[in-house]
């Protein structure tokens, strides 16, 4: 995201490059190495053979924040861990997306406790939320799913 | 390298001073001369599995100090335990150790049954240890995964991922779930095991030991992995005693505690198998002894699949299980009794415990302290993570920084049981 | 004017070679998704495009519109510059390389199936691949992280370590060919494997082999970007376009020490029987280089990764005198023959 | 009286103060000032040889005289038995002798003692916060008067990107 | 000791020959166990707990009484309940509000088992992600809706025959103190 | 054909600026540094009278002189770092003692 | 003319990476222009047909000495320097004009007699540069080339054994250095 965007108006060049680019950020949404608690084992599932998250090409995990597209919130959000989640967001490029994956990340949870944060919304923003405790592993696919709905939906160049 | 040279080593920048009269030199140079570096691990770091932070501090290459910072999960489990009825809780031991959750229920219901003494039906026993094995296959395997796939080795992780998926699909016809089943009830467990799952069960058993060779065809021998993980995160069987590690991490140094033997439960003494023990104490030694436990895993489950009895599956205690399904409609006392227990949980003697279970990664400990009524007045979870993350500064010690994953690894330490 | 013609016939070369090599990176990083996958019983890519096909696009179109960001701290100037100083030895190289036989004529203009045939080629690309190292080492210092900086003194120290017996490597065929130019080379192995070099170079070919490797980065050797370790070594802050030229020099470089592999080793495009010579050299060239991408992935799929400690002391243990005996053994031998 | 508890009274008579037998364990009630000689014998005496302090933790009574209660769960390896040792420390002087001397595991269990119940160690090495960040300054989430929801710090990001650190 | 057959071994790598016939083996061998998930849809166990839904008895009224022990058995409070009486059949109570929260909810099944009509059953629904997080607190209507696409076989409709079983009667007689949550 | 006169020009320019730097900084590695500029200016000195006079005996004068090198930036920075332990400085205005 | 070109090019940058790294504040800076120095001096080489020489040139002064300055460079992360040159660096500039200026005035007052060796551009093209190089290598010149070994023999001990002082530590298998002597020095250091 720069100097082009949101710079111009919509006519079918743009609508064609719009949605040439909208479908290159879906077709390769690398997601970050960023496991919290339980959740992050069925994250790890997901790429593992039976479920191969890489089949969308979304399998190519990186683990340094400025490579990643979307960050999957995979866990318990603690608010000692608050502070550093949302540097990691800080750090990601843009476009960026956050998935808040299972209940945890989502509103706490069972743990209405001391230390949890109430949902991972509160500090940063999220575009798609896959409730379960865990969710199961096609479950996060069909978040994935739903998140490439919405980045076709999205503007890139138009106004 | 003698004792003389490095106390000059490191003393020598504080000895210019004394003979000098350079003033111009005494503002430049530091008091410190060679400054070591600090490098922060974490809290979000590919390898930790979780989140960690670890504060290495380096000599060139080479940690000096390694400081693990915890919390970064801390849940407050045991805080909330003392508001939850004890059947609530259940859930919440579930994601303790999320990579085999069922074994950590049935260190929680171990502990409560211990206090309600009450005695569970042999069929019960006999699943509960099955489902406990298979949730050591899946949990070892899951380790083996990952410890791979830090060391490099990924298709070592996919194709152990290929195994555990069969055994959760085995967990979801048994349990309902993947992940965290609550599968465990005080009193027994939820559903029976069905002709189902058993049949399944002994066809994975069939073709275990195969898979088992095949991560060994692309570990045991290679001379990457050996060099990657022999003589790495050495402790001696005195300091392993002493740093209270258990499961694995201890018997790789060769000390036999395995509370399955030990103090046997479940039905342990009824089966024949034996605990695989290390020699040296390093992280291959520890590698081979989960590989090995896999093994015995399988040949546990097998022989209480052999010996598997017929009966219930609970206790037919009305103030403590649901009563049958189909009385509750047509019987008043039933109804009562399910009133009771869903909204009241069931009631437990005053007195105090202290139960430990062998899980996958060590002892897991429940000490409650209960004053009578449906809760907890406290409940003190042992965590065998935490422990092992004690004895971490004194294995990474020495060590390079390339190591630092393997010597995280070979505890298979899990955060969520870590800071509870 | 006929200065002009030869300008736009080396133009429309380079323009050729690096088409192809460009293409050719793309779609090494997706054989290489599809064939770890297969080894690992799972699918790859399989939703962009049929099969996949189109994911290198979209990776590649993804990057290019991602933000770029460079750190604060960082050094700008340098960090810009480091990934082309990176990109563009890995580039370079591909000069020199013979990909065929025959040129092609047209009228009067000829096109040779390389862009230039220096009598120094084999140093020439050496020369080239120690360039490589200042882009790493320099990316790791100008990103302003302890990471990086760190990533970028390893992998510095790996490339110019394993660079040594890899050129000692290439010592054995440069003396069987008697020239330091790949053109002669490939021709000094006409006629039959038999005659290939790797016949009578085994070792050096071996060594050549896990050179390269660790020179490209490539597991067991790829301790910079040790994801485990180092978060994802030199590169670890470069976003969008700037990774991604990192992403194409590493796999370029794969494909260059390939082709030097198969020029030295492996007769080039020659074919391995003679009655096999009517299926054109380029395409036993190119099967030649698949061949061993395909053996890079393969052992990607296979091994776990060797700590730096390791490595160095493999290379300056085993490599360097293992390379040194061959390179004596074989002058020895060819004073001796001749 | 068990056998065990007969030989700390023997070992230590001023420490001693009570023992308890139920569910098949072994409770032995001893006084904070001499849980280190105690701790000491039990580690020392071969034919007890508790080699391994599996847990240690702490229980909180607001409503009796000593409030805190420090509880110590000994195994021995050698023999195979367990042994619970149990320090009754009054609010107002909340501080106990540390056993890191003795087993390296108490190490972090104290600093996760003194972390949740805000029971101070003496001479342990090292006595930080462990769970909790370390400038938390709401009190000790397991005593019995701390909410469970907190107070308030969980929704508190006012200093989120300074805290990253 | 290094032996001639070790050396051997080591100098030709055979161990890592060895892992190289085993990937190349499952290249070849090809037994992909990938499951092409929009495709194809994971076969569920019917005793898996997915999102919690509500039955309806064969006539098409719902089965729940509204007694709130579902609440009560719930581990992570995510379920509400208040109950009232019908007002066609004042004998009968159904629950006036019934809110779920998807996002609270630990699928642990508690709820399931603590209900005494059979009521609320864990169905397969797992597809849930959502970008709204509002659309995942669940009402009586779209549990119910929901129950109707997974469960299209109904319980037939009991007739109690005997005698009307005066159930918080009995629980207050049995010194049951909460009986009285039950009324709502 | 280019003149030697222009080579020969060349490798003063060089050598001038490789003196002013070993004068003007005050780093050691930058001294080291300027000093590999000075014997790159004899090396282009002496190519150029090997080319113009077409004897190959200037060319292996420069390949000594790449060996003397070599030897020079071991032999240097080793003793740089060595130095750069003792004093943590590498500023050559404070390495200014015979004894360490 | 076109050689005249190249030569105007290679020399002006030659000369111009030269002028930087001597003058540059920022040491990273002073390394990368003297790269691009080395790498125009292989240029002129190339000029003089001397193309193997051009290829050592960059092999070793880019690939290898360079590299390892940055190394050194590296390993002390210097950031800019506020006083980087003396303060009579002034002095240093007219010094190093005087010297130019000598050099040139020298240079130019002595005239340089063409000896026509064996060495032609005919030969060269014959034989190539490699093989030229490689016999005049070991047949005239095969006592310095052993001396020039031996020299860097000598450089690499002493190296080794500079750099390596007071670094050395006990390895015990596996890599695991045994830190407890440090730790009591350390503890006798916080006593005293």
């Amino acid at each position: 995201m720069g100097l082009i965007d949101r710079q111009f108006e919509s006519n079918i060049m743009t609508t064609t490059i719009d949605s040439a680019v909208n479908w290159a950020r879906k077709s390769a949404l690398w997601p970050m190495t960023f496991g919290l608690a339980c959740c992050a084992i069925e994250m790890i599932a997901v790429v593992s053979g039976r479920y191969d998250l890489d089949r969308f090409g979304a399998g190519v995990f990186r683990a340094s924040p400025r490579q990643a597209d979307l960050m999957i919130v995979a866990g318990t959000v603690c608010r000692k861990m608050a502070p550093v989640i949302r540097r990691i967001y800080d750090q990601m490029p843009e476009p960026r997306y956050v998935i808040s994956m299972g209940s945890c990340a989502t509103s706490g949870n069972i743990y209405n406790s001391y230390s949890v944060v109430q949902g991972v919304d509160r500090f940063v923003p999220v575009d798609i939320y896959v409730p379960g405790c865990p969710p199961r592993p096609e479950a996060l696919i069909a978040g994935v799913l739903r998140l490439q709905e919405k980045i076709m939906e999205g503007k890139v160049f138009r106004i | 390298m003698s004792m003389d040279e490095t106390q000059e080593e490191i003393i020598r920048p504080d000895h210019y001073g004394d003979d000098d009269f350079d003033t111009d030199l005494e503002r430049t140079a530091p008091k410190k001369r060679v400054e070591d570096l600090l490098l922060n691990m974490g809290p979000q770091h590919p390898s930790t599995h979780g989140v960690l932070r670890i504060v290495l501090e380096m000599e060139g290459e080479i940690i000096v100090k390694a400081t693990p910072y915890l919390g970064y999960l801390h849940r407050g489990v045991e805080k909330l335990s003392e508001n939850s009825t004890y059947s609530q809780i259940i859930p919440l031991t579930d994601r303790l150790d999320y990579t085999c959750s069922m074994t950590n229920n049935y260190a929680f219901v171990r502990a409560v049954e211990k206090l309600l003494q009450v005695e569970i039906p042999e069929r019960a026993e006999y699943v509960r240890t099955i489902v406990a094995e298979m949730q050591r296959l899946a949990g070892h395997l899951f380790w083996l995964g990952t410890q791979a796939l830090d060391i490099g080795a990924m298709t070592v992780f996919f194709y152990t991922f290929r195994e555990r998926e069969v055994l959760l699909d085995l967990f979801e016809v048994l349990c309902g779930a993947r992940l965290t089943m609550s599968y465990y009830r005080v009193g027994g467990v939820d559903r029976d095991l069905t002709k189902e799952i058993v049949d399944r069960l002994y066809k994975f058993l069939e073709t275990f030991p195969e898979n088992v060779d095949e991560y060994n065809t692309l570990l045991e021998t290679n001379r990457i992995w050996l060099g990657r993980t022999r003589d790495i995160a050495v402790i001696s069987a005195k300091d392993a005693v002493s740093f209270g590690l258990t499961g694995p991490a201890l018997r790789g140094s060769g000390v036999n505690y395995d509370i399955r033997k030990a103090e046997p439960y479940g039905v342990y003494d009824k089966v024949e198998w034996e605990v695989p023990l290390g020699k040296k104490g390093d992280t291959y030694d520890r590698y081979w002894i989960r590989v090995e436990e896999m093994r015995q895993s399988a040949k546990i489950i097998k022989q209480c699949l052999d010996q598997l009895p017929e009966g219930p599956i609970a206790v037919d205690l009305p103030t403590i299980t649901y009563p049958p399904r189909d009385k509750v409609t047509t019987d008043m006392e039933s109804l009562i009794h399910h009133f009771m227990i869903a909204t009241e949980g069931f009631d437990v003697p005053e007195g105090e415990i202290y139960c430990g279970t062998e899980v996958p990664k060590g002892e897991l400990g429940f000490y409650i302290v209960s004053q009578g009524g449906n809760k907890p007045y406290r409940l003190r979870i042992r965590p065998p993570s935490f422990i092992h993350m004690g004895a971490f500064e004194h294995m990474a010690r020495g060590y390079m920084v390339s190591d630092i994953i393997t010597i995280f690894g070979t505890y298979d330490v899990v955060m969520g049981e870590c800071d509870r | 004017m006929d200065i002009a013609i030869q300008i736009g016939v080396v133009l429309f070369q380079i323009v050729l070679v690096l088409g192809g090599v460009l293409t050719h990176v793309a779609y090494l990083t997706y054989a290489e998704r599809k064939v770890l996958s297969d080894m690992q019983d799972r699918l790859g890519p399989m939703e962009v495009g049929p099969h996949g096909l189109l994911q290198p696009l979209a990776d590649g179109l993804k990057l290019f519109f991602k933000e770029d960001i460079i750190p604060s701290g960082a050094n700008k100037i340098i960090f810009s510059a480091a990934p082309i100083l990176v990109l563009v030895p890995a580039l370079i190289g591909f000069a020199v390389v013979p990909f065929g036989r025959d040129s092609l004529q047209i009228g009067s203009i000829e096109i040779t199936p390389y862009i230039a045939d220096l009598n120094i080629g084999v140093l020439y690309i050496l020369a080239f691949a120690s360039i490589g190292a200042y882009g790493i080492l320099l990316g790791g210092w100008a990103s302003n992280s302890k990471y990086a900086l760190l990533g970028g003194l390893r992998s510095a120290a790996q490339c110019i370590s394993y660079e040594l017996p890899l050129g000692l490597a290439l010592v054995g065929p440069i003396l069987l060919a008697e020239s330091l130019s790949l053109k002669t080379m490939t021709e000094a192995q006409g006629g039959g494997f038999w005659h290939w070099f790797i016949i009578v170079q085994p070792v050096a070919f071996v060594i050549y082999m896990i050179c390269a490797i660790a020179e490209t980065n490539r597991l067991p050797f790829d301790l910079p970007e040790a994801e485990s370790e180092l978060v994802a070594g030199f590169f670890t802050e470069y976003s969008g376009m700037r990774f991604s030229l990192f992403f194409l020099a590493e796999y370029g470089n794969m494909i260059l020490v390939s082709c030097i592999a198969v020029v030295a080793f492996l007769g080039g495009w020659q074919a391995p029987f003679s009655f096999l010579e009517f299926i054109p050299p380029i395409i036993w060239f190119l099967a030649k280089i698949y061949f061993l991408l395909f053996f890079y992935i393969w052992l990607r799929a296979t091994v776990p990764r060797l700590r730096f400690d390791q490595l160095m002391t493999f290379c300056w243990k085993v490599m360097l005198p293992l390379a040194l005996v061959n390179a004596l053994v074989t002058s020895i031998v060819k004073y001796i023959v001749t | 009286m068990h056998d065990i508890a007969l030989k700390i009274k023997e070992a230590c008579p001023e420490g001693f103060i009570a023992e308890k037998q139920a569910f098949g364990e072994l409770t032995v009630i001893v006084d904070r000032a001499y849980v280190m000689e105690v701790c000491r014998f039990l580690l020392e005496e071969p034919s007890l040889d508790f080699d391994m302090l599996t847990d240690l933790c702490s229980v909180d009574f607001p409503n009796e005289a000593p409030r805190f209660e420090v509880v110590y769960q000994l195994y021995s390896l050698e023999w195979n038995h367990r042994l619970r040792i149990k320090a009754r420390v009054p609010e107002d002087d909340c501080r106990i002798d540390s056993v890191c001397a003795l087993w390296r595991s108490a190490n972090f269990m104290e600093r996760e003692v003194y972390d949740m119940m805000g029971i101070s160690f003496n001479n342990h090495p090292d006595l930080r916060r462990i769970l909790m960040t370390e400038d938390y300054d709401e009190g000790y989430p397991l005593r019995k008067d701390f909410p469970v929801e907190g107070r308030g710090w969980r929704d508190d990001f006012d200093r989120l990107s300074q805290d990253a650190g | 000791m290094l032996t001639g057959k070790k050396l051997f071994q080591t100098v030709v790598f055979s161990e890592i020959l060895q892992g190289l016939r085993l990937t190349f083996k499952h290249m070849l061998r090809g037994k992909v166990i990938t499951q092409q998930y929009p495709r194809e849809k994971p076969k569920l166990p019917d005793g898996w707990r997915g999102a919690i839904v509500h039955l309806r008895y064969d006539d098409g009224t719902e089965k729940c009484v509204g007694c709130a022990l579902c609440e009560a058995a719930c581990p992570s409070h995510c379920i509400t309940v208040i109950s009232a009486e019908r007002p066609d059949l004042p004998q009968k109570r159904i629950a006036e509000t019934y809110i779920l929260d998807m996002t609270k909810c630990v699928f642990c099944g508690f709820c399931v088992q603590a209900c005494p009509v059979n009521a609320l059953a864990a169905s397969k629904e797992y597809e849930l992600a959502t970008g709204d997080k509002r659309k995942l607190v669940m009402t009586k209507e779209s549990m119910l809706t929901l129950g109707d696409r997974y469960f299209p076989v109904r319980e037939k409709r009991p007739v109690y025959s005997g005698e009307r079983i005066n159930l918080f009667e009995g629980l207050k007689a049995a010194g049951f103190p909460h009986a009285e949550k039950g009324h709502g | 054909m280019i003149p030697l006169e222009w080579y020969i020009t060349l490798g003063f320019f060089l050598f001038a600026i490789g003196v002013t730097g070993v004068l003007i900084r005050r780093n050691v590695i930058m001294m080291l540094l300027s000093v590999e500029l000075i014997l790159n200016s004899a090396n282009i000195t002496f190519v150029a009278y090997s080319n113009y006079h077409q004897s190959i005996t200037g060319q292996m004068m420069v390949f000594f002189i790449l060996t003397m090198a070599a030897a020079e930036v071991a032999l240097g920075l080793a003793l740089v770092i060595a130095l750069y332990r003792v004093r943590t400085t590498l500023n050559i205005d404070e390495i200014n003692r015979l004894k360490w | 003319m076109t050689g005249q070109l190249l030569f105007l090019y290679f020399g002006g940058m030659t000369v111009a990476g030269a002028i930087v790294a001597v003058a540059a504040p920022n040491l990273v800076y002073s390394a990368l222009a003297l790269l691009v120095t080395f790498i125009h001096i292989a240029g002129i080489y190339i000029l003089m047909n001397a193309e193997f020489i051009a290829a050592v040139q960059i092999i070793v002064y880019a690939g290898a000495i360079l590299v390892l300055y940055l190394f050194v460079l590296m390993l002390f992360n210097p950031r800019q320097e506020k006083l980087y040159m003396h303060k009579q660096y002034k002095v240093g500039v007219f010094l190093g004009a005087v010297v130019l200026f000598l050099m040139l005035f020298a240079g130019f007052r002595t005239e340089i007699l063409s000896l026509g060796g064996s060495y032609t551009p005919d030969l060269v093209e014959e034989l190539g540069h490699t093989r030229a190089i490689g016999n005049a290598l070991f047949t005239d010149f095969i006592f310095p080339f052993e001396m020039a070994s031996l020299i860097l023999l000598v450089a690499m001990f002493g190296a080794i054994i500079l750099a390596g002082s007071g670094r050395r530590r006990r390895k015990g298998p596996g890599g695991r250095v045994d830190l407890s002597a440090r730790d009591e020095a350390k503890k006798a250091l916080a006593d005293s």
